[in-house]
């Protein structure tokens, strides 16, 4: 599964970047989340994988027995998506805070900011 | 420790009481005062005792997170509570009341509490929590207000910065599936002792374009040019004086203690980086009329300046570097303070629009010059010292053509700031430009107060360049040992 | 609801009496709590709770029964090449007036044979119903009104 | 064939096919609420793939996942929706 | 001496106030401090003349920097003249200024230029030195832009500032050299390390930076022209610093130097070309000006080449007169220029032109311009002629191309003539013009031309005084003891003094004729002045332009072409390091491992990819929410597959929140643009192709060997009994890095805030602007 | 255009919605879930309830400024960190009393900071979608 | 095999049987309402099938009443979804199949407030519209 996981990672990847090269700023947040499935798996899948054994301690017991999946990870991935997800929610307000103060979705009219010289 | 938890527990007491303008204001003053002994108590300490480690929880390194507080780390902090509190009373005076009643005050603290946490921590995965904070709230200062201009600029910064979480956790990722570490002293004895068939070069260059983008290096920077104009001034001056640093830090951070199997290549790298970032920075600035962009090209070109140091890697380069670091904190800060005077005594920032201001405020004009020249490295203000140490550095290294852009982006730099000078103290302002009502007492000490204090900053360096050079001679002579580091962190015996 | 509590703990007791707290054990329980509950009754003065039991046992397994048959022909539907539904949209004229049994209805007619809950006007006098095989329109409003509308009365009651 | 094995080589894959048919409407859609029922249905049928997986692995703790699966996945259909039946016509 | 230094800034500093509360007397006031560090400067003449004066102060760790100060005969005539002349000057600018408002600044500038010019030429330490070096640009350019409403005025100073600073910048890379090469960086040790020096394989590198340093700042060929540009501001300052003092920082640089570094062929060749060609250009340039300064700017352009020259030179006979020149122009050509100011500042013009017959109205400007115009001649009795002998002298015994060296030399000297009649005969004698408005200076303005050209005469009628202040110069310079013998009138006919003569006739001669040389001068004008003029104009100029352009095209405000350029410089790095470092390595039985797929995984793996394909497809917002949710529901069972319960449970609470979120926000926005050319889109597909592949063999690699993490088998064993927790990621997220679930919420707290803040507060609805609010654009 | 049948549904969910949130909460050291799947169920039911009748009876039912519930949130989180502090440790010191409650089990500073994230997370989220939902109906108008 | 062995089997295999079901209706239903009517049911009831099968196979109380739970909201939940998405289809205008025999929903909406009339039609059917 690593194999077929890393090829999907990939894609996330690809896809990502791919969206973010778009010229609308909804495919670009789109571009975003993807590149934030893209980590998160990233981590998980290079940890190494191990099938259906969840860190959890048995009752009664002090350690969880191998194979086990490391819950470290798991952790660092958590964090990651909460987050990513924080950030995302803002930059979807803030894309459509953008789209109203300029009235298109097309990030190419998303310039003044840059070429000062063009409005002066 | 502390320098993270005071300007937490006021942001946290600010968000209790939402809206409540003047305790907003106490609570981050209070808090900013109270990071300044923090900062000083912990560079005392650190610079008497050596490096400091904290275990979080109090569960042992490697497997909780550590917080170490080095030379460099402590500088830093200290810089981030100086300028912190500096913005922070400036903000006093020039904020609107609207963002005052919107978290602006909170947002800071928690800005502040980002950097320290970013410049303490001794866990990657912790680091890069830091700079997500960091993240959000510098999101939200640059948006604060909503006008076209901020959102423009924040849709980019905030695109361009995300890319840098993915970089930096897919960075993460690889580095803890090649060791099974995220706490940096044990990843650094996991990566020396890594064989040849794990691939540390190729995650180097993640992390290196991840912070490359942060620290806002060729050809990663354009983010910065397209928003640190746009939010009220006072922001733009804790994001022009701190916010690109942590990007740098981090960047040197890795690459003194983590990314040092190939320095030839991996430092090389980093040269002709900074090269390019130094000319292209400098070069926008030479083609702005409008004093914030022009700052913010120039915050790009110093950059340059900094990693140029790191590149080097020797101790006199990376000294020279943080020499650099403290003093291109204090200036840019200070330059964009002075923007908002300016701006608000001349109605703008767009060079064509202003003028006059020699005549009609010598003392602000002093206020400006003595930063600039500083800026752009004229002797014997503070930014010479680092240059001559770079320069130095670099013509013992043979580098001729790197010292020659060194020297030509110096030129270009002070050419840059010239024409601010000449564009709006210098010429007349053109007809038909209103001047803007006359400042209340209050609102100019409040304003004046932090600069000059900044500015006094400036000049102490200046003059005793020798006793800061000492010091950052150290922090260096720590980057250069991770060996002191490892220890600190994880016993003599690891 | 005081009745279905005391039903619950004496499930309750029994599992535990019975050693193990297992789904088993207090599925047994409930049938021995809900026997228990029908000798007091007189003395407890539970009857309307004793009475009310079977009624939405009986409901439920006939609304299982619907269930089960409803999956099967539309998963007949569903399997045979060519459709033989005839799909309408019904007006329903609802006697009951309660907010709760009107949702309770309007959710069992969604999940029994091949029908869909559209809507309530907004008065609250007609369910709106669409229904994958309708002969006659007239014929089904019947078939809800008799059928469902009058166990779901019954149990809201 | 224990009672793993059943869930791992038949139930699993039977859900699987499922899972893809679903995904056809997904993409095909027509229309949005084609594509909305579709992705509830694989949220629905995900919380099957839950049951066989914990059944297939002696792993009950997965079931908390279903049961936060089943109610969170609810909230989302109903957001979606909200905003079908809000969005003027156009 | 650091003394004397500190007191002038610091005196700058107090000159605003005092000149608000004594407007009239401040110049004078002023003046007191330089007068006073000449006095003191006299007192230790002895000491500096003998052994020298060092004062060292530790200042600073910096490799290379102390402040220490060397007083030897070459600072202290350049001292002395920085300070006697200083003192007059700015009892000239007290008369200048008078009544003026801003008469303050400039007395305050003029104390922070002298003291910046004293340290120049006090410092012992090449840093030190530097420091010094570039107060004295940043003076300047403020002086220069003294009526700095004025666009030509702005435009000069900052010409100056460019061209001094970065010359100043390359002498900078220069003296570091010679500090790392001679491992010294006290300039009093460097003679001793000449050999070093000259052998190293840097010499001539240190050459053509120093030569860039001395020749910008001292207005050499081709550099020139900044100088003639500065007569912009206020005669006292170019009285001052653009010709007793600052022009010669960069000779003196070279005569401080030249026993490191001089007496080799590239030494010579480069400063005497240089030298010479600047003097003659200068001198003949000078001819054809109708503005007084400017005319007297090129001269002085014209004196820094014969002085270069004569340090390119470098004989003992050189050195003499190079210190006795110094010495002589000093005094004559700030004479010259305060007197053109003084008839400015009575008549309201400069122009030659215009000016005639003025004897009668200023008889005190009479005499003063007469004695330097004599000394400036070279007329027996006065300074210039005795320094005018030595030039000869050194070109004669010169050794090389004698007759051609004293050819061009005899050539620039007549030019010098011709300027001196220009000031005297031609301004004050013949019929007077009528002026409207003249009103006859004061005392103020005369009395420093007046001392200046006196002591012209004096030092020529006191040969024993300026042969031992000259000497001791010429010993600095020349490196070795040097005695000048002076006499007060030439007892013998020497070549010298035919030549001398030889030039005075050929002065009066051309001065007669001046206008012939019209066409000819304006071709030199053109070619020789405005070529590295306009070359520095159009550089400067063009330097915006291009910027704008360079970073137009890079900073283009599209957000995608940022992305690309992060996207490129990341894959190139990778391309560059994997080409020339070596790739990751080729992981090992793919085959092998993608066997143990499982079909239920592998349909997972097809709901993701079908879902991506959707996200991609997607041309309406809904559809692309939709198949997003597929890919995160993929995610999440992934999660469930491999042992992760708690984040399949977060990732579908995330992402439901996520697909509620983007609904609420987005549902009014229209559909999507679908814009890009097909090319674009297969241009991109192939870079984040590659991106994504980069990733997977990342991954395949990595995870080719087993990890061995110490931090899974620990928290799996510390879990329950120091975290009394069984969920080993719950226990591990509150408890052994809680730190991080505290930054966690942090910034989800934030984001609410700023969401908040973004949906409620809206431009208009805030309080109004306030000091640096933005512009208000919206 | 609210559903009755939504409205009726959700009055039932959004108690259910609740407890399995402090469920979530109370078990999540020992199994699956935890502060914050706990805090986004709380907060999807107040959402929920919000789609059902409106922003301002779900702000209601909230009873306390969501704001106000992100900082109680972060303030829980950081005196969990205090008492270590305190007892001379550093900084997040886990506590446990030795009083074993029942329901909750023992009471520590770990479940404190647990609490903490509940309430961050369901005051960000209904901060969020309140805001959201109220801009929209400004522009509605 | 035991009995509560070959009864979890048969759930399963059941459940599972009437997933397939509801993917397949979903495929194969000619309109929205129907796709719905076709999975809603087939797949709650598959889902049910199966979590009852993991309460027996586990038979223990904690994990039979999250099973029961579970069984108990998708019970509550999936048909007020199948509500709230046919009504939002129906008010976009989602187009009935050709087959159907008769819509007594038509024309009862008031475009204005929104307000569902129970009495006659008053207005012009919802067209079909483009893909949205
Ligand atoms: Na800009
Ligand atoms: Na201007």
């Amino acid at each position: 599964m690593e194999v077929a996981l890393a090829i999907v990672i990939g894609a996330l990847y690809a896809a990502g970047l791919y969206m973010m090269l778009r010229r609308s700023m909804v495919k670009l947040i789109a571009g975003l989340v993807l590149l934030g499935y893209a980590s998160n798996l990233l981590i998980f899948v290079v940890s190494r994988l191990t099938r259906a054994s969840p860190p959890l301690v048995p009752e009664g017991a002090h350690s969880v027995a191998e194979p086990f999946a490391d819950p470290v990870p798991q952790a660092l991935i958590l964090t990651a998506i909460v987050i990513g997800f924080g950030l995302q929610a803002f930059a979807l307000v803030l894309v459509r805070r953008a789209f109203q103060a300029v009235n298109s979705d097309d990030l190419d009219q998303v310039t003044a900011s840059d070429r000062p010289d063009l409005q002066a | 420790m502390l320098p993270i938890l005071i300007p937490f527990l006021m942001a946290i007491l600010s968000i209790i009481n939402w809206g409540n303008r003047v305790l907003h204001r106490f609570l981050a003053l209070a808090g900013s005062v109270g990071l300044l002994f923090a900062a000083l108590a912990l560079l005392t300490t650190v610079s008497e005792q050596g490096i400091l480690s904290s275990n979080t929880g109090d569960w042992p390194a490697p497997f909780g997170i550590v917080l170490v507080a080095d030379l460099p780390g402590a500088i830093m902090v200290l810089m981030a509570a100086i300028v912190g509190l500096a913005v922070l009373v400036y903000s006093t005076a020039s904020l609107d009341e609207a963002r005052e009643r919107f978290g602006y005050y909170p947002l800071i603290l928690i800005l502040l509490m980002g950097m320290c946490g970013a410049f303490l921590t001794g866990d990657l995965f912790n680091l890069y929590v830091w700079f997500e904070i960091m993240l959000i709230a510098s999101f939200a200062l640059l948006a604060l207000g909503g006008s076209r201009a901020q959102l423009e600029g924040s849709v980019k910064y905030f695109a361009l910065n995300l890319l840098v979480s993915a970089f930096f956790l897919t960075g993460i990722g690889f580095l803890y599936g090649m060791t099974g570490s995220l706490n940096m002293a044990a990843l650094a004895q996991a990566l020396r002792a890594a064989g040849p068939e794990q691939p540390v070069t190729t995650v180097a260059i993640f992390f290196m374009i991840a912070f490359g983008i942060k620290a806002a290096m060729f050809p990663l920077y354009f983010w910065l040019p397209a928003s640190y104009h746009t939010p009220p001034v006072a922001v733009s001056a804790i994001f022009a004086g701190l916010l690109t640093k942590v990007g740098v830090y981090a960047m040197i951070r890795m690459f003194t203690l983590l990314f040092v199997q190939d320095t030839a290549w991996t430092h090389g790298l980093l040269l002709v980086g900074a090269a390019l970032t130094m000319l292209s920075g400098v070069l926008g600035a030479v083609a702005r009329r409008e004093i914030r962009r022009i700052l913010s090209f120039n915050i790009i070109s110093h950059i340059g300046y900094i990693v140029l140091g790191l590149a080097l890697y020797r101790p006199l380069a990376l000294a020279g570097a943080w020499l650099y670091l403290i003093h291109h904190v204090i200036v840019m800060a200070t330059l964009f303070l002075v923007s908002g005077i300016v701006q608000r005594v001349g109605g703008s920032f767009r060079l064509a629009r202003l003028g006059g201001l020699y005549q009609r405020h010598p003392g602000l004009a002093l206020l400006f010059l003595l930063p600039a020249l500083a800026l752009s490295g004229v002797p014997p203000l503070s930014g010479f010292w680092p240059k001559l140490v770079l320069l130095q550095a670099m013509l013992q290294d043979g580098l001729w053509l790197l010292a020659a852009i060194a020297l030509l982006v110096s030129l270009l730099t002070l050419f840059s700031m010239m024409r601010i000078w000449v564009g709006a103290f210098w010429s007349q302002a053109p007809a038909g430009v209103v001047t803007p009502a006359p400042m209340a007492s209050v609102e100019r000490r409040m304003l004046y107060g932090p600069v000059l204090a900044l500015l006094a900053l400036t000049i102490a360096i200046s003059v005793f360049s020798g006793p800061a050079f000492e010091l950052t001679q150290r922090a260096a002579e720590q980057l250069l040992n991770p060996q002191q580091y490892i220890v600190a962190v994880l016993g003599e015996s690891p | 609801m005081n009745w279905l509590l005391l039903h619950v703990m004496l499930a309750l007791i029994w599992a535990a009496l019975s050693g193990e707290l297992t789904p088993v054990n207090v599925a047994a329980g409930f049938v021995v709590g809900f026997l228990v509950l029908l000798l007091a009754r007189d003395a407890l003065g539970c009857q309307r709770y004793v009475s009310r039991v079977p009624r939405v046992l009986r409901f439920a397994l006939y609304f299982l029964a619907m269930l089960v048959q409803a999956n099967l022909r539309v998963t007949l539907e569903v399997l045979t090449p060519n459709f033989k539904a005839r799909p309408a949209i019904v007006a329903v004229p609802l006697d009951i007036r309660d907010e709760v049994a009107i949702a309770t209805l309007a959710n069992l007619i969604t999940l029994t044979p091949g029908t869909l809950s559209l809507d309530v006007s907004s008065d609250r006098r007609v369910l709106y119903v669409h229904a994958m095989f309708v002969t006659d329109v007239e014929a089904f409003r019947l078939e809800i009104k008799d059928g469902l509308e009058q166990r779901v009365q019954d149990v809201f009651t | 064939m224990t009672l793993a094995d059943l869930a791992l080589y038949l139930v699993l894959p039977l859900l699987g096919i499922a899972l893809l048919l679903a995904l056809w409407r997904v993409l095909r859609g027509p229309r949005t609420p084609d594509r909305v029922v579709a992705l509830d249905l694989m949220i629905t049928l995900g919380i099957g793939v839950i049951a066989a997986y914990a059944i297939a692995t002696d792993q009950a703790a997965l079931l908390d996942v279903a049961l936060v699966l089943a109610l969170i996945a609810f909230l989302g259909t109903t957001a979606f929706a909200y905003y079908l039946q809000r969005r003027p016509e156009a | 001496m650091l003394n004397a230094v500190l007191a002038g800034f610091v005196l700058a500093f107090a000159a605003p106030q005092v000149a608000r509360h004594l407007p009239r007397q401040a110049g004078t006031i002023a003046a007191l401090l330089p007068a006073g560090i000449f006095v003191w400067l006299l007192n230790q003449a002895e000491m500096a003349l003998g052994p020298g004066v060092v004062e060292r102060w530790p200042w600073s760790p910096l490799p290379g920097v102390t402040l220490s100060f060397h007083l030897d005969g070459l600072s202290l005539l350049m001292a002395l003249i920085i300070s006697g002349v200083g003192a007059l000057i700015l009892i000239y600018a007290g008369a200048y200024m008078q009544g003026q408002a801003q008469a303050g600044r400039l007395y305050a500038l003029l104390l922070a230029f002298m003291a910046s010019m004293l340290g120049l030429v006090l410092a012992d330490n090449l840093i030190a030195l530097f420091i010094f070096w570039e107060l004295t640009s940043i003076t300047s350019f403020l002086l220069i832009g003294w009526h700095y409403q004025e666009e030509r005025s702005r435009a000069a100073a900052l010409q100056a500032l460019i061209v001094t600073g970065g010359g100043g910048l390359a002498l900078l890379a220069g003296l570091v050299l010679i500090g790392l090469v001679s491992g010294t960086w006290e300039i009093a040790g460097l003679a001793a390390q000449a050999g070093t020096l000259q052998d190293s394989g840097l010499y001539l590198p240190i050459l053509l930076l120093l030569w860039l340093g001395a020749a910008s700042k001292s207005a050499q060929f081709p550099f020139h022209f900044w100088l003639p540009g500065a007569m912009v501001a206020p005669t006292p300052v170019s009285a001052y610093l653009h010709s007793a003092t600052m022009v010669k920082a960069g000779v003196y640089l070279l005569a401080r130097l030249s026993p490191a570094l001089g007496g080799t062929q590239e030494w010579s060749l480069l400063f005497m070309v240089t030298g010479l060609v600047t003097l003659l250009l200068g001198g003949w340039l000078s001819l054809k000006q109708d503005d007084m300064k400017r005319m007297l700017a090129y001269s002085t352009v014209s004196s820094l080449g014969l002085l270069v020259t004569l340090l390119g030179l470098g004989t003992k006979l050189a050195a003499e007169a190079a210190a006795l020149y110094l010495l002589a122009h000093a005094l004559f050509k700030g004479a010259l220029f305060m007197v053109a100011g003084a008839i400015d500042h009575a008549s309201g013009t400069r122009d030659l032109r215009r000016l005639r017959g003025l004897a009668g109205a200023l008889p005190t400007g009479a005499l003063a311009a007469g004695l330097a115009g004599l000394s400036m001649a070279g007329i027996p009795l006065l300074a210039g002629f005795a320094a005018k002998e030595f030039i000869y002298e050194a070109a004669l015994f010169s050794g090389g191309s004698v007759w051609l060296l004293t050819l061009l030399l005899l050539a620039g000297n007549v030019a010098f003539v011709v300027v001196a009649q220009q000031m005297t005969l031609r301004i004050f004698s013949g019929a007077s013009l009528r002026f409207e408005h003249f009103h006859a200076p004061g005392v103020g303005l005369w009395a420093g031309p007046l001392v200046l050209g006196a002591l012209g005469l004096a030092l020529g009628l006191l040969p024993e005084v300026t042969a031992t202040l000259a000497g001791a110069a010429a010993r600095a310079i020349y490196g070795a003891p040097v005695t000048i013998h002076l006499f007060v009138l030439p007892d013998s006919v020497t070549p010298m003094l035919l030549l001398s003569a030889l030039t005075i006739v050929a002065g009066i001669l051309l001065y007669r004729r001046r206008t012939k040389l019209e066409p000819w001068l304006n071709w030199l004008d053109q070619g020789a002045r405005l070529g590295p003029e306009n070359a520095f104009r159009r550089l400067v100029g063009g330097l915006p332009r291009f910027a704008e352009r360079v970073t137009d095209m890079q900073q283009n405000g599209r957000l995608r072409s940022y992305v690309m350029w992060v996207v490129g410089a990341w894959l190139l790095l990778l391309a560059l390091t994997w080409l020339l470092r070596g790739g990751p390595g080729v992981p090992s039985d793919l085959l092998a491992r993608l066997a143990d797929l499982r079909f239920h995984e592998l349909v997972l793996v097809v709901v993701i990819l079908a879902g991506l394909a959707s996200v991609m497809q997607a041309n309406t917002l809904l559809t692309l929410i939709v198949s997003l949710g597929v890919v995160g529901f993929g995610t999440a069972i992934v999660f469930i597959l491999f042992g992760a319960p708690d984040l399949a449970m977060t990732q579908f609470s995330i992402e439901t929140l996520g697909v509620i979120l983007f609904v609420l926000v987005l549902y009014r926005l229209p559909g999507m643009v679908r814009l890009s050319p097909r090319r674009t889109v297969l241009r991109d597909s192939v870079v984040t192709g590659l991106a994504g592949a980069v990733v997977t063999l990342m991954i395949l690699v990595i995870t080719d060997v087993p990890l061995v993490s110490p931090l899974k088998t620990w928290f799996a064993d510390a879990s329950e009994p120091l975290g009394h927790g069984h969920n080993v990621v719950n226990v591990i997220l509150v408890d052994f890095r809680g730190f991080d679930t505290m930054g966690e919420i942090t910034v989800l707290g934030i984001a609410a805030i700023g969401i908040f803040a973004l949906l409620k507060l809206r431009p208009g609805r805030g309080g109004e602007s306030k000091a640096g609010d933005g512009e208000g654009r919206t | 255009m609210t559903s009755i049948i939504l409205v009726v549904a959700t009055r039932l969910i959004f108690p259910l919605m609740l407890m399995f949130s402090l469920f979530l909460l109370l078990r999540g050291h020992d199994a699956p879930g935890g502060g914050f799947v706990g805090g986004l169920m709380a907060a999807s039911a107040f959402a929920l309830f919000a789609f059902a009748t409106s922003v301002t009876r779900a702000r209601d039912a909230l009873r306390r400024s969501t704001f106000r519930l992100i900082g109680v949130g972060l303030l829980f989180a950081f005196i969990s960190g205090l008492p270590g502090l305190f007892a001379g440790s550093p900084f997040l010191t886990a506590m446990w009393t030795s009083a074993e409650v029942p329901v909750i089990g023992k009471l520590s500073s770990v479940l404190l900071f647990d609490t903490g994230v509940l309430l961050v997370v369901v005051g960000v989220t209904l901060t969020i979608v309140f805001a959201m939902a109220e801009a929209d109906e400004e522009e509605e108008e | 095999m035991t009995l509560i062995e070959g009864l979890t089997a048969l759930l399963l295999l059941t459940g599972a049987f009437f997933m397939l079901m509801g993917a397949v209706g979903i495929v194969r239903m000619p309109d929205l309402y129907m796709r719905m009517s076709a999975t809603t049911k087939s797949v709650t009831l598959g889902v049910s099938f199966m979590l009852l099968a993991v309460a027996l196979h586990f038979n223990d109380l904690a994990i039979g009443a999250r099973a029961l739970a579970t069984i108990l909201f998708v019970f509550l939940t999936a048909p007020i979804a199948a509500h709230m998405i046919a009504r939002a289809g129906y008010l976009r205008g989602v187009s009935l199949w050709r087959g159907t025999i008769s819509d007594e929903l038509q024309g009862r909406y008031d475009e204005e407030t929104g307000e569902l009339s129970s009495g006659a039609p008053t207005m012009a059917p919802p067209q079909g519209e483009p893909e949205d």
